[in-house]
């Protein structure tokens, strides 16, 4: 029985070898190296499938809208830039692949991707090993600071710190925090229990459910029971959905109990249904409302592209940004070359959708406005206080001395 | 102990809806020895029928949805059976691979037709507020849910013994092929079941709209612990599914409120695997005459 | 343990051969129905046992109980001096009683020869079992000739016939030696030649082995049976040899009175 | 050619193919994934012993490939921070001293014998539990389906100890090579590819011996061999927990090659796939079920690039089709083409029982009576 299937053996793998080698042809005939000939290619490598799809998507769109930008104005060095578009398939492991196929094969000339911080870890090594550049779009927890990954999102001290500063303004003393169980909620709330015990605020519970989770109902009740001035959610996806819907059946409202959410954009408002969200708060440091003319022609520009019911959102501002920003660094550096570029990076400052964008060059994280904002019933977000003007990033939180030991 | 009773509205509700996520496995599964991995995905079609309704009926879509989602979800598992599950019968691992490879289609058919992003079914009006027992609050949402559960599984039960087609289900379940020498028509019979124990898939999946996100992914939440009802409540039985359903629940629901949800979820296994260590007799028949 | 009564085949001609099986009161309830009411039985050292009845009357159900299968309520089986309750069916092969199935059941994946040296090895510990089988064994070969099966020796055991597979069943008991064999209807849907075969085997075995057959087959029970025990109603009618159990009038009632019934499937 | 001769000459011809004619044609990049697929090629041969030769359909086998990768992906952080240092990953987790658990990973040898006994001794604590009392079939893969979900979510939570979500990654320094060199990948590969062909062997040679042909007894009639006087718990223990050891070594050989293990890869989904991979590939053969666990790979790489979406239809109808229409995957499919070609030229059946569509057995079991 074992002897029989061999000829097949053989013969499937004697075809997937030769398929193999024909993809390997193919590719390094065509892979010339990134900046010859008429054309930049550059990869856009986002879960195009899996359950971090839904996010995702939207910022590649937002990135290949901003490549399309840039050629429409005669692309970069003179050169038209091509998107090598990769599925990250929701899955770290495969981002680490894909990563290297769009380093090794398609010899592109830097990577804007990922969004979970698992992704961004998985593909860490393979761009500092390769030495090429990755854009990385999704505020995250800080304390990293890779000389190949540029961070176009909000560090802690953007997005965090200001969240917790303005509940304090509020006189919410008492905080209740809610995660998700992976690396950001328990960083984040590491540092805000620092400065909780800095700032007189006290911590009243923590709790993780697992991701994707859906039965919150035990949660709720701890919540409700420790009664808390405001929940501080770092909830992920879809268990948000399931959250908020079973917080607001057991009786809390945005009046009795604010939620301060740090991973609730525009997009997921739908979702959750925005009867359950409604009045609640939110840290970014970008809303579709955000004034200013830049952000208007952002958004009209993707709602002719993608649809007139579209949304735009923090992290696709910042992919869009990362796409901006790289081609300016480029632009100043007169080649693709990585190195040129991380040297022509730094101090490059960008009038942007959501204001004025800088690029520090010693950490590579970028100057970034902190906003606070409201859901409203129409499922925008509204702002209700912002920082004045951009602040400083600051990964490893070194300028505030209540975060001493946390790195 | 005041923490112990708020506990208990909350592991009621847990319970209910493990018990509605399971009663149509119980269905499909118990009785005709059919894993149906797609049962999630049923739940799925019933919840976005709600939504779907609801550009008609407005708030009261839920209410609506749960006639039509049955229908829908039921036809869905009607077309499995004809298509490909009745040439599976007392193969179930093959049963097993073969919705799972449906329900890839259903998924990925799902997020074509409606979009990747989660879709929004606004809750009736009437179901806003609930009712405070034990020091915590038992939402109406969460009434409607033990309500409907409870409902569902008296129905079953009443259908199974009271009335005809259910007495021959049950006949066919005892014996196919004296069932079947006996004049009854077993395909149809499988059919009616599958379509019975998909049409509850659907009503869960309405239930669902009111808890949790509705989106492609759906049934993928739920799957694994309405199997493990199924398991854990021996072949299937209605009633062991119930007690299962309740013991589960409650379960969760006290082991989340000391410990928390990660670990809730590994102690609800293990509770598990140590109960079948202890009543192994319900999952099984050992026929001495004719060994397997 | 209740009734330490010998039962009325004492009288037996093996009598004075040590008892090798001894059931005492065995009480067997599935749900409410009682299956077995407190049935007494001794076989002896080299007997040949015919155990017959109407269908429902226990007959299978006592041979699960002596093999492990079903748990009695009450009541004791001794094998050879050990008590065979609670044992579980693998350990209790492993003290020496093997069965056979009404519905036959080989595996079909591997061939007779496999099928037989399985049943061959099963006291061998699991490190011996990993080593690569080379040749046939002795047990096997007389197996297989005792059987007749010597010819399918390295075909597939599915593509035997019916009957072909009893006797595979039987050959794989043989290979494992024990000492009381418990056979459960082993002509059942054979042709007429395939039950005078099986017959042939069956006094050949007896000839070295303890043997229990349950069997219907009144033309079979006439030509091979010595010693009868007749169950009924989960309890034993009577006791005796070929003769007297067929003249007795307890016995034609219940049983022989209505012979063509008691076919189960 | 005899038929004796016939095997051991496939076996040296796919050998030569994947050791000298792969590294000769592929590019070291191509050459990666290979390594890769044969990473789960191991897997799936586990899998094909306990599935299709054992009937255990294990649908937690993701479990074991993580404990094996695990233990070896411990000893790398560990090596990569030097002693006395932390891993990356505590010291962001905030975790200030190494967990005891982590202390022996230090040492290559124990990583390496923990990558395969870890998971065989869990698969055999497992095993006697559920097999002792007789859960099989159905209940079985539902069991360890729970058991995916489970693992997953624990070593999810407990990001001081594995890592969390992010799981293990940024290996710098992999018994002395920097693994994304070309050269340290092309040795990465060799060692996938030896390892796979000698575990085939093994795993042939098992199933030649009289423990293969019992478990093959135990798969068609459990009961039965119960009285022939065997224990099929103990039986079923045994074959599990080598599929479990070989899932193991997969996982510890994916590390190096791949560079991350992660909870996404031990979960319910990815443990599916791997049964997905033996089903097309044929389970009921050892060949089949390996090059199963390449070809789905592969697949799943080449038109995941070209269409992602579309790469689940695929996969969803692939795997329909295989289960209607060819039980016995690919393996059967060409056994049985092969059959009908050699009927027809020596004009007459061949010498063992034809079985067209692929066996069915191993599927007796029943969950309801």
């Amino acid at each position: 029985m074992l002897r029989k299937s061999l000829p097949v053996l053989a013969s499937l793998a004697a075809a997937t070898l030769l398929s193999l080698a024909a993809c390997g042809d193919s590719e390094s005939s065509g892979g010339t190296a990134a900046a010859s000939g008429n054309t930049i290619k550059v990869g856009v490598l986002h879960s195009l499938s899996g359950t971090m799809a839904i996010s995702e998507v939207t910022v590649k769109n937002s990135e290949l809208m901003a490549i399309d930008e840039i050629n429409a104005a005669g692309g970069v060095l003179g050169k038209k830039l091509q998107p090598v578009v990769e599925d990250g398939a929701s899955d770290w492991p495969t981002f680490a692949e894909k990563a290297q196929k769009l380093i090794r094969k398609d010899k592109v000339a830097t990577v804007f991707g990922g969004w979970t911080s698992a992704s961004r870890k998985a593909m860490l090594p393979v761009f500092e090993r390769n030495k090429a550049l990755l854009w990385y779009p999704v505020q995250y927890e800080g304390l990293e600071s890779s000389p190949y990954i540029y961070y176009t999102g909000a560090t802690t001290n953007q997005q965090i710190v200001p969240a917790l500063d303005y509940l304090k303004e509020k006189g919410k003393k008492k905080i209740f925090l809610v995660g998700s169980d992976y690396v950001f909620p328990r960083t984040a709330n590491k540092e805000i229990k620092a400065y909780a015990k800095a700032n007189g605020m006290t911590i009243l519970g923590e709790e993780y459910t697992p991701l994707g989770a859906t039965e919150y109902s035990t949660l709720v009740n701890k919540v409700m029971q420790a009664k808390p001035d405001a929940v501080f959610n770092t909830l992920n996806g879809d268990s948000n959905v399931a959250f908020f819907k079973q917080l607001k059946s057991a009786g809390a409202t945005a009046s009795s109990l604010p939620v301060m959410s740090v991973s609730i954009a525009e997009e997921e408002v739908k979702g959750i249904g925005v009867d359950n969200v409604a009045g609640q708060l939110v840290a970014w440091n970008y809303y579709m409302t955000t004034p200013g003319k830049t952000n208007e022609t952002f958004v009209k520009a993707f709602r002719a592209k993608y649809g007139a019911d579209k949304v735009t959102s923090d992290p696709m501002e910042a992919g869009y940004n990362a796409v901006k920003l790289w081609a300016a660094a480029v632009q100043k550096a007169g080649t693709t070359e990585v190195e040129a570029v991380k040297k022509a990076a730094g101090g490059i400052s960008l009038d942007l959708p959501e204001g004025k964008v800088t690029i520090d060059g010693a950490n590579h994280h970028m100057y970034k406005t902190a906003r606070i904002g409201v859901i409203q019933p129409d499922g925008t977000i509204k702002e209700v206080w912002d920082s004045g003007k951009p602040i400083a990033p600051d990964p490893y939180l070194k300028s505030y001395p209540w975060a001493a030991g946390l790195s | 102990m005041e923490a112990l009773l708020s506990q208990l509205p909350i592991g009621l509700s847990i319970a209910a809806v493990l018990m509605l996520v399971a009663l149509g496995l119980t269905f499909t599964f118990g009785q005709m020895g059919v894993i149906n991995m797609a049962h999630g995905e049923f739940m799925m079609a019933g919840a976005y029928t709600a939504y779907v309704l609801q550009d008609w009926t407005g708030r009261e879509a839920v209410l609506a949805a749960l006639p039509v989602a049955f229908a829908v979800a039921g036809a869905m598992g009607l077309v499995l059976e004809r298509a490909a599950v009745r040439r599976f019968y007392g193969r179930p691992l093959d049963t097993l691979l073969l919705t799972w490879g449906v329900s890839l289609v259903l998924q990925q058919l799902a997020r074509d037709i409606f979009g990747a992003p989660n879709v929004q079914v606004r809750a009736p009006g009437w179901l806003d507020g609930g009712v405070r027992m034990f020091g915590s609050q038992l939402p109406y949402t969460r009434l409607f849910i033990i309500v409907l559960a409870a409902v569902s599984a008296l129905a079953i039960w009443a259908y199974q013994n009271r009335t005809r087609q259910g007495r021959r289900m049950r006949s066919v379940m005892q014996n196919r092929q004296l069932a079947a020498c006996s004049g009854i028509d077993t395909g149809r019979v499988d059919q009616l079941t599958f379509f019975i124990g998909s049409g509850l898939a659907g009503v869960a999946g309405v239930a669902l709209t009111l808890i949790g996100p509705i989106g492609p992914n759906l049934g993928t939440y739920y799957i694994v612990d309405a199997f493990l009802v199924v398991v854990a409540g021996g072949l299937g039985r209605l009633r062991g599914a119930v007690i299962a359903a309740l013991a589960l629940g409650l379960l969760d629901s006290y082991a989340e409120f000391w410990t928390d949800a990660s670990l809730a979820k590994v102690i609800g296994f293990a509770a598990i695997v140590v109960f079948l260590q202890a009543r192994p007799q319900g999952l099984f028949v050992l026929r001495s005459r004719a060994l397997t | 343990m209740t009734s330490p009564s010998p039962p009325a085949s004492a009288a037996a001609p093996a009598s004075e051969a040590p008892a090798l099986l001894e059931i005492r009161g065995l009480e067997v309830v599935f749900g409410g129905f009682r299956a077995l009411t407190g049935v007494d039985l001794t076989v002896r050292q080299g007997e040949l046992r015919f155990l017959i009845g109407p269908n429902g009357a226990g007959k299978t159900t006592l041979i699960d109980v002596i093999t492990g299968l079903t748990r009695p309520a009450s009541g004791s089986v001794g094998f050879a001096g050990t008590s065979l309750l609670g044992r579980r069916e693998h350990r209790i092969v492993r003290l020496g009683i093997g069965r056979t199935f009404q519905t036959s059941v080989v595996f079909e994946e591997l061939t007779v020869a496999e099928n037989i040296d399985l049943a061959a090895c099963f006291r061998r510990p699991l490190p011996a079992l990993l080593r690569q089988r080379r040749g046939t064994s002795e047990a096997v070969a007389t197996a297989l000739e005792r059987t007749g099966l010597a010819g399918f020796a390295d075909r597939p055991a599915g593509v035997l016939s019916h009957g072909q597979r009893q006797w595979l069943e039987i050959g794989m008991l043989i290979a494992q030696r024990p000492r009381l064999l418990l056979l459960d209807e082993p002509v059942a849907g054979m042709s007429r030649t395939e039950r005078d075969r099986t017959g042939e085997l069956l006094v050949e075995i007896a000839k070295d082995h303890t043997v229990i057959v349950v069997e219907h087959d009144m033309e079979f029970l006439r030509r091979y049976a010595s010693q009868v025990t007749v169950l009924h109603e989960g309890s034993v009618l009577m006791e005796g040899d070929v003769a007297a159990v067929q003249a007795d009038a307890r016995v034609q009632e219940v049983y022989l009175g209505r012979p063509r019934e008691e076919k189960t499937p | 050619m005899t038929a004796r001769m016939r095997g051991p000459a496939l076996f040296t011809a796919v050998a030569l193919l994947v050791l000298v004619v792969a590294p000769a044609v592929l590019d070291p990049f191509r050459l990666g994934l290979l390594a890769k697929y044969l990473c789960f090629a191991i897997a799936a041969l586990g899998i094909g012993l306990a599935w299709g030769q054992g009937g255990m359909l294990t649908l937690g086998q993701g479990v074991f490939f993580g404990l094996g990768g695990y233990s070896m992906a411990m000893y790398l952080k560990l090596h990569d921070a030097g002693p006395g240092n932390l891993p990356d990953f505590m010291v962001w987790s905030g975790v200030e001293r190494l967990p005891l658990l982590w202390k022996p990973f230090t040492s290559p040898v124990f990583a390496i014998a923990a990558a395969v006994v870890v998971p065989a001794a869990a698969a055999a604590l497992l095993g006697l539990l559920v097999f002792r009392q007789r859960v099989r079939g159905a209940y079985f893969a539902i069991l360890s389906q729970a058991l995916a979900a489970a693992f997953t979510i624990w070593l999810v939570g407990q990001q001081g100890l594995t890592g969390g979500t992010n799981g293990l990654t940024h290996f710098y320094d992999v018994f002395g090579r920097d693994p994304e060199t070309d050269g340290a990948k092309r040795i990465f590969y060799f060692v996938v590819a030896v390892v796979l062909g000698a575990l085939y062997l093994l795993a042939r040679q098992l199933m030649k011996s009289r423990f293969g042909r019992l478990l093959v007894a135990v798969r068609d009639g459990e009961d039965r061999v119960r009285f022939l006087g065997y224990n099929p718990a103990t039986v079923k223990t045994v074959a599990f927990a080598v599929s479990a050891a070989m899932a193991g070594i997969a996982g510890a050989l994916y590390v190096p090659v791949v560079g991350i293990i992660s909870p996404s890869l031990l979960g319910v989904v990815p443990s599916i796939e791997l049964v997905v991979a033996v089903a097309i590939g044929g389970r009921f053969s050892l060949a089949g079920a390996a090059l199963g666990g390449v070809l789905l790979n592969w697949a799943h790489t080449t038109f995941s690039e070209q269409y992602p979406s579309g790469w689940v239809y695929l996969q969803g109808l692939m795997f329909i089709l295989v289960i209607m229409v060819a039980p016995g995957g690919v393996a059967g499919a060409a056994r049985w083409a092969a059959e009908a070609i050699g009927r027809r030229r020596t004009g007459r059946g061949p010498s063992s029982v034809p079985e067209p569509a692929g066996p069915t057995h191993g599927q007796k079991e029943v969950a309801a009576p």
